[in-house]
């Protein structure tokens, strides 16, 4: 049955404009559909070929293209087979539609997409604040938040002063290296892009 | 941190008082009750600890459910700054002699999370702790022998870190400003209770208590009334 | 609400109240809260408040090199981190395309089980403690302290083992393990009917739980549902079956169900989970010798590694339910975005919400601790 | 499945008796205090201090900021050897006790033991940074838990094997024996390198070479040219035949071979197109002119690292050579098949094409006068090199076909066709007699069809001065080379031809202070037959150019020119560098370039200035 | 002072009877290289001429020692005492190849000429050790010949470290 899979779901976007699919592994199909025709595609994912169970939503900050990719993992019971449905939206507004009334648990991850990422979906349930109430920073997991140096700036660290450090830096040693300045990602390596 | 050396008691003159004291100590060192609030995943190495196999229970250790009748915070790990506000309202409801442990990592630097936006970093900038315990997580036996310290320090009449809450509050209460931001308020006077304790010191009050003071909203007695379904109809 | 914001306030009257459920309540599994509105002692609504174990892992991910990763990704689940080790651990192998050995992948499958096992009966003892019983929790703890032992000896850390890395795990068994671990699945084994009296026949949890929380298999599905809960409700689904990872096709085994989808349901189906799980690691511990070879696959100086572009959406089935990462790899020495789908994110929030709606006070820990949510997984 | 549990069934009313039994089990209680740990037990860290060479890969790999690499004045502090005073220093209050750091270590010093229990109040709070040394923690003594094993070493220590010819087609002609990195080969090696810095503090030029291996990871050779552009214009010549202190340095080597530093630069230079390396070369050029002249004598490496430097510097250049072409001994000294010239000459080329003004076959002392070059230059730096070959004067060493290595080798580079005898000895071990044996094997094996070569070289196998590649590759090659003889003299027969070459065994070479008293055994005495002996045991500078009265002028320094710490001689117009002032050795010779082109620099504009 | 001077000192010590003549010979060695090395100085190139410099100043140093032994009293006693002269026999590594030093002698040539005068002083005192019966005197030739082998080490290190200039 696995095998066949790819197949009939590449026949079922036949109708959809813009729906391209693609098999990945033993049961993993990927399509990259376009923010139009995305509510088209799970419709028919779950309504058609029993995609019933939404496993999340993964939300991507391209930064450098302006964009956010929002990855809807299907998963059919029958099949035995996982769908990721890609799409990108513009990273400004940043919003999109709620497909809550297809699945249910989108409201969570949508919730959660909207806490991170500052993605607005547009008729989810409850986009109330759950993990970052006590946040007024921007959605920390955008690519432009720097985590590492807003905590910098917001604490201090212990500074130990301990009798054997005390006595080799009454010998002319010390601290050569502190542990933050060998930190792979503050090296700095000119034109290193991840 | 060793600008603020531990007060060791004043000697009380009487040496009938002093017995009493160390009779006190004594006892308090041999039931402690420790507030049952997993803060961390260094929580995780608790239940083993309080269960049958490491059995806390026969240093007098015992979980408790509610503040008001804890004596020791167990901070077991990170917390987040979510958290962190509620381990603040949580000590502060704590009738003293109450004590703090920090437990993993986390509580001393930071820990794994030290570029985590949602940890704060160091316990001891917020409240006064006692006693570390090592480990991330620390085994059992470690949150154990953390306890044992404790015991040795209360009955050596160390443990006074709680005084120092109240002697120094506006400086606890700048890290916690800081960090929550210039609104942050609790509904205990600790100023008062220091004036109480007969602990107030120079540094309890402060710039940062003056700012506190013009946010704070004072306290109204709360009114709850069940009234039949009589409004409702009408 | 803020804290700093609260206001005590003289509300309309009326016959309804809110109850702050958390986060330092006893009934509460880890650092979390449930506000709910109570008319009486039933429940009106519940609001699920996370967040009190928040760290930003998949930021802090993003910062961290690959190999570094693995000492963080255990900590999101702490009462069962092997999953999110071995999951971790293959998505960035199917990205890369390396072939983990024969060995390695029975020797995940023995911690994979091991660590269910332990999970299973932590759960034993917080379930039966929210109704009252605390012995199941002093005998759940201990026996499970007898599995991390066996941990600690293999990987050096009794919780947080790190002993799943990409391309295999970092050392071969220690002499003599597998007796140690076969004596001590004898021992559990045996003491399965004593929980059976202790607990599953102990008429007060049996009517405590059973009809509390029921939910049928048409919602649990359309809420998202996985795991024991949802083979609670009657259907037989489990990612080591039907999306099976590892050499879980290679092993003889059975997914218990139950059909009534209550608390109770919940209970049997992880206890009947159990005695599936020791047969794994019984298959596993005879097979085991016989197979030879390398226990990991080198792998680039983690200093240097730059896993090659790729994505991968792989899922394992924890003692929760579907545990899935996404790892985006854009071809550098860090991820570029991890996604880790946590069972418990949909139980503890949604689900739980649904479930405690129009039931008793009471109830409310023992449902939120049948589903076995795992709060730090939710905040992550 | 269902679940066999018949919960309705609530037993016998005696049931509870059943737990009477509970009676009779033992306790799972265990006793108050700390139970022994595991095997494997990742508990607080120990190191050993006589192992660790603190090159923080700890610190790098440490993914939670816990290791501070602390100074420790009196520790060994070497670079040649790839040794820092540094020890790491563990701040628990950011350890995770993962054992990455173990894992990664490269020298296997650090390791973590079964002690976990530390507890301490506020005030004691420092105990939580830590200098691990072997005793642990609390200097009481617990055994090693998590420690290195073969199973969890992260490194790799094989080095990624280079494409070479094989013997017999490698014998027949000069082509360049090594065929380079692939790029998938390059990238693999680069990847082994753990940024340590080792190679970095150990090169004489201190070339940064941990960027641009890192450069070579990521793709990016432009980089990676751009970044040893910064210290050495000789990058094609140091890519193929340096010295490679760096790797003798290299932390990797510890426990494995060596990262292949040299190889990887080699890659980048020979990988990226001569019109961008030209490109990257030029970057930084002054565009203003200084109106001040210099010369340079000799255009080996050091002579030709001064002019590139200088002449970005916007002085005039003027290099006198007094052979046909640039490059000094890396041109007339390495042969061929391990230094195509074509590869030289990019480097040449590169230097020349910045304005450097090259004056061919004009020998200083002969067509030019030091006076001379004093009047009409700022300054001068003599890069004379090591050319003149020493001779053993062992009796019958003055018979013409007694001949010294590096003439031959210049006239062989030169083109020179030359007739080899079908047996030749070569008297020596170093790098150069190897050069010798090689090429006129190869001679030989063009000539006559075989090889018939000898090295006899004064230094047993243990105390070898050339690299074992080398040895390895000529005993490949068909070379007999013979270790530990003294030669005592050459065999001259009755019709005044060569014979061969006497020479005895020799014991020991070093004393117990690694001092050379060599010690013979003369009944071990071996006549070797030759038509030709190559005498290859060292070279010396020939300073006649300078003169008597500039040589008296000078001062001197055990038989070297003395000169400052930026090779300024005693003289304030005049600077050394090279070979003649620090021995033989490329890549010092660009090092020197560059001290004396700052040097001359300095001193110019500060005499603008004043 | 030319090769033939320093043969016929050689000669001289080989020849000696007495203790104290020997010692005196001994001490006329060191003085006569220690003139020939001052001599020399100014001849060579100032680039070896800290070379001879060092040499001269050595054997001014040995002078200085031999000359300090003869004023010792403990070998009164044995000052007129006969002792029989051994055959001294000629090892000879590529060093020991006497050049003549010509008008204008290079490092490598003042150093052979040096260490074939040390080797032939080394020999000579070993074998002086071998033969004669008294104690005190067997451990003063000892120490002379020790003496003597130390300083021509010293001298086989430095030749290697130049003419071998690191074995390029």
């Amino acid at each position: 049955m696995n095998g066949e899979v790819g197949r009939p779901i590449s026949r079922l976007l036949a109708d959809v404009d813009g729906a391209r699919c693609e098999r990945k592994g033993d049961r993993r199909v990927r399509i990259d559909a376009t923010p139009e025709n995305l509510p088209a595609v799970l419709e028919l994912l779950k309504g058609r070929a029993g995609y019933l169970h939404l496993s999340a939503i993964t939300c991507i900050d391209w930064m450098d293209d302006g964009e956010f990719e929002l990855i809807y993992h299907l998963w059919s019971y029958e099949d035995r087979n996982l769908v990721s449905a890609h799409i990108r939206i513009p990273r400004e507004p940043g919003v999109y539609l709620s497909v809550y009334d297809l699945f249910e648990p989108a409201g969570f991850f949508e919730r959660d997409i909207h806490e991170m990422y500052g993605v607005f979906f547009e008729g989810s349930p409850d986009q109330e604040k759950f993990i970052l109430t006590e946040w007024n920073g921007p959605p920390p997991m955008r690519k432009d938040f720097d985590a590492e140096g807003w905590v910098q700036g917001t604490f201090q660290w212990e500074d130990y002063r301990p009798e054997w450090l005390q006595e080799i830096e009454e010998k002319g040693g010390g601290i050569a290296i502190k542990p933050e300045q060998a930190r792979a990602n503050t090296r700095k390596i000119r034109g290193w892009k991840q | 941190m060793n600008d603020f050396p531990l007060p060791v008691r004043a000697e009380r003159s009487n040496p009938l008082a002093r017995v009493f004291d160390e009779l006190i100590d004594f006892c308090r060192a041999r039931s402690m009750f420790m507030l049952h609030y997993c803060t961390g995943c260094g929580a995780i190495e608790l239940p083993p600890a309080m269960t049958s196999r490491f059995d806390m229970e026969r240093l007098g250790i015992q979980p408790m459910v509610t503040p008001r009748q804890a004596d020791i915070l167990l901070i077991t790990g990170y917390v987040s700054i979510k958290t962190l506000k509620r381990v603040i309202l949580t000590y502060e409801q704590m009738g003293s002699p109450k004590y703090v442990i920090g437990i993993c990592s986390c509580t001393v630097n930071g820990g794994m999370y030290w570029q985590s936006y949602a940890t704060a970093k160091k316990l001891n900038e917020y409240l006064p702790v006692d006693v570390y315990i090592a480990g991330c997580m620390p085994r059992p036996e470690a949150v154990i022998e953390g306890l044992r310290k404790l015991m040795g320090e209360i009955k050596a009449g160390r443990a006074n870190s709680w005084e120092r809450y109240f002697r120094e509050y506006d400086r606890y209460l700048a890290a916690q400003q800081n960090l929550f931001g210039p609104n942050w308020q609790t509904p205990t006077d600790i100023i008062g209770e220091a004036r109480d304790y007969q602990l107030y010191g120079p540094g309890t009050e402060g710039r940062h208590t003056e700012l506190l003071q013009q946010h704070q909203v004072p306290l109204q007695p709360l009114r709850m009334t069940l009234h039949s379904d009589v409004e409702k109809s009408s | 609400m803020r804290p700093e914001n609260y206001q005590a306030q003289s509300h309309p009257p009326s016959h309804e109240y809110e109850l702050n459920f958390g986060p330092n309540h006893p009934g509460i599994e880890g650092n979390y809260a449930l506000q709910v509105r109570l008319h009486g002692d039933t429940v009106v609504s519940a609001h699920a408040d996370g967040g009190y174990l928040h760290r930003g892992f998949e930021k802090l991910m993003e910062g961290r090199l690959w190999i570094q990763n693995i000492a963080l990704v255990p900590r999101i689940c702490v009462p069962d981190p092997v999953p999110m080790e071995v999951c971790y651990s293959l998505a960035i192998e199917d990205i890369s395309g390396l072939q983990v050995p024969e060995r390695a992948k029975w020797l995940r499958v023995l911690q994979l089980e091991l660590s269910r096992i332990a999970a299973h009966l932590f759960y034993f003892g917080g379930h039966a403690a929210t109704t009252g019983m605390y012995s199941p929790s002093f005998w759940g703890v201990a026996d499970r302290d007898l599995i991390l032992d066996r941990f600690e000896e293999l990987s050096g850390g009794r919780v947080y083992h790190i002993f799943n890395i990409p391309g295999g795990v970092r050392r071969d068994i220690p002499e003599g393990f597998l007796g140690r671990v076969s004596a001590l699945l004898d021992y559990l084994e045996a003491r399965l009917p004593e929980y059976d009296d202790l607990l599953f026949r102990n008429q007060v949890f049996v009517r405590r739980s059973k009809g509390v929380g029921v939910i049928d298999q048409q919602q649990a599905l359309a809420w998202g549902v996985t795991g024991p809960n949802l083979r609670a409700t009657g259907l037989g689904f489990d990612v080591r079956r039907d999306d099976p990872y590892l050499i879980y096709n290679q092993l003889d085994f059975e997914i218990p169900t139950e059909d009534s989808g209550c608390c109770w349901a919940r209970t049997l189906v992880r206890r009947s989970e159990l005695q599936q799980s020791i047969r794994i690691c019984r298959q596993v511990i005879a097979a085991l010798p016989d197979i030879g070879g390398p226990v990991r696959a080198p792998i680039p100086n983690p200093l240097a590694w730059n896993v090659p572009v790729g994505e991968s959406y792989t899922r394992v089935e924890s003692s929760k339910g579907e545990l899935a990462y996404y790892v985006l790899s854009t071809g550098g020495e860090k991820p570029y975005r991890v996604h880790v789908r946590g069972p418990s994110a949909m139980h503890a929030v949604q689900v739980l919400e649904k479930m405690v709606t129009g039931g008793r006070l009471e109830d409310v820990a023992q449902i939120m601790f049948s589903l076995d949510a795992c709060p730090p997984e939710v905040d992550r | 499945m269902s679940s066999d549990i018949d919960y309705k069934d609530a037993g016998s009313i005696l049931a509870p008796l059943k737990n009477l039994r509970f009676f009779a089990r033992e306790p799972v209680t265990e006793p108050l205090g700390p139970r022994p740990a595991a095997e494997n037990y990742r508990g607080f860290h120990v190191n050993d201090w006589e192992l660790c060479i603190g090159c923080s890969t700890c610190q790098k790999v440490c993914d939670n900021a816990a290791i501070s690499m602390i100074h420790i004045p009196g520790l060994p502090n070497d670079p040649v050897k790839g040794v820092r005073d540094h020890r790491p220093a563990i701040d628990y209050g950011r350890c995770c006790w993962c054992g990455l750091c173990v894992d990664i270590c490269p020298t296997g010093s650090i390791s973590l033991t079964r002690e976990y229990v530390h507890t301490c109040t506020e005030p004691e709070l420092d105990s939580y940074f830590v200098l691990p040394d072997p005793n642990g923690m609390h200097k009481t003594h617990f055994p090693k838990g998590w420690s290195k094993t073969e199973q969890n070493d992260l490194l790799d220590h094989d080095r990624q094997p280079m494409a070479e010819m094989a013997p017999e087609a490698r014998i027949g002609d000069f082509a360049e024996i090594v065929a380079g990195y692939t790029d998938q080969q390059a990238l693999l090696e680069a990847s082994r390198c753990v940024q340590c810095g080792m190679c970095h503090d150990a090169c004489p030029t201190q070339m940064h070479a941990p960027d641009y291996i890192r450069a070579i990871w990521q793709g990016n050779v432009e980089l990676a040219v751009e970044e040893i552009y910064r210290t050495n214009p000789f990058a094609h010549v140091c890519g193929r035949v340096c010295t490679h202190k760096c790797e003798d340095a290299c932390s990797i080597g510890r426990r494995g071979t060596p990262v292949a530093i040299r190889w990887l630069k080699r890659y980048a230079m020979d990988a990226l197109a001569p019109a961008k390396v030209k490109k990257i070369a030029a970057k930084g050029k002054s565009r203003k002119k200084s109106g001040r002249k210099i010369a340079i004598v000799g255009a080996g490496p050091a002579g030709m690292t001064a002019a590139f430097d200088l002449i970005k510097q916007g002085h005039a250049v003027t290099v006198f050579e007094a052979l046909d072409q640039a490059g000094g001994m890396t041109r007339y000294g390495i042969p061929y098949y391990r230094l195509p010239s074509e590869s030289l000459q990019r480097d040449i080329d590169i230097i020349v094409s910045l304005g450097v003004e090259m004056r061919y076959r004009t020998r200083v002392g002969v067509d030019v006068s030091m006076a001379e070059l004093e009047q009409e230059y700022d300054a001068v730096v003599l890069a004379l090199g090591l050319q003149l070959g020493r001779s053993t004067r062992i009796p019958g060493s003055d018979h013409v076909q007694v001949r010294a290595a590096v003439d031959l080798l210049r006239r062989i580079a030169a083109g020179e066709s030359l007739a080899v005898p079908d047996k030749v000895v070569v008297i020596g071990g170093g790098n150069v007699a190897m050069d010798i044996a090689r090429t006129l094997a190869r001679l030989q094996k063009q000539q006559h069809g075989v090889v018939g070569m000898t090295v006899c070289a004064l230094e047993d196998f243990a105390h070898f001065l050339a690299d074992p590649e080398e040895v390895r590759e000529s005993g490949e090659e068909g070379i007999e080379i013979i270790d530990a003889r003294g030669p005592r003299h050459c065999v001259v027969n009755d019709d005044g031809t060569l014979g061969g070459l006497c020479t005895w065994k020799v014991l020991s070479i070093f004393d117990e202070q690694h001092r050379f008293a060599p010690k013979f055994d003369e009944s071990d005495e071996r006549i070797h037959e030759a038509g030709m002996v190559v005498e290859s045991i060292g070279q010396m500078t020939d300073t006649g150019l300078l003169g008597d009265e500039l040589t008296e002028a000078l001062e001197w320094n055990r038989g070297r020119m003395k000169v400052d710490a930026f090779g300024r001689t005693s003289l304030p117009w005049l600077w050394a560098a090279g070979d003649c002032v620090n021995g033989p050795d490329v890549v010092h010779a660009v090092a020197d370039g560059h001290r004396v082109a700052t040097s001359i620099n300095e001193y110019l504009t500060q005499e603008v200035a004043a | 002072m030319s090769r033939e001077g320093h043969s016929s000192s050689y000669q001289r010590l080989a020849g000696t009877r007495s203790l104290q003549e020997i010692l005196e010979i001994a001490t006329e060695f060191e003085r006569t290289a220690r003139d020939f090395y001052t001599a020399l100085a100014p001849r060579v190139s100032k680039r070896i001429r800290w070379l001879v410099e060092e040499l001269a100043d050595e054997e001014q140093a040995h002078f200085d020692l031999f000359d300090g032994l003869i004023k010792r009293m403990d070998l009164a006693e044995h000052i007129a005492d006969r002792i029989a002269t051994p055959a001294s026999d000629h090892r000879f590594s590529d060093a020991i190849h006497l050049p003549d030093l010509g008008e204008n002698p290079d490092d490598q040539a003042v150093l052979q000429y040096a260490m074939g005068r040390e080797h032939a002083a080394m020999d000579q005192y070993g074998a002086l050790a071998e033969s004669v019966e008294p104690e005190e005197l067997r451990a003063l030739f000892r120490f002379l010949a020790n003496e003597e082998t130390e300083h021509k080490r010293e001298l086989e290190a430095r030749y290697y470290e130049i003419v071998h200039s690191g074995g390029v």
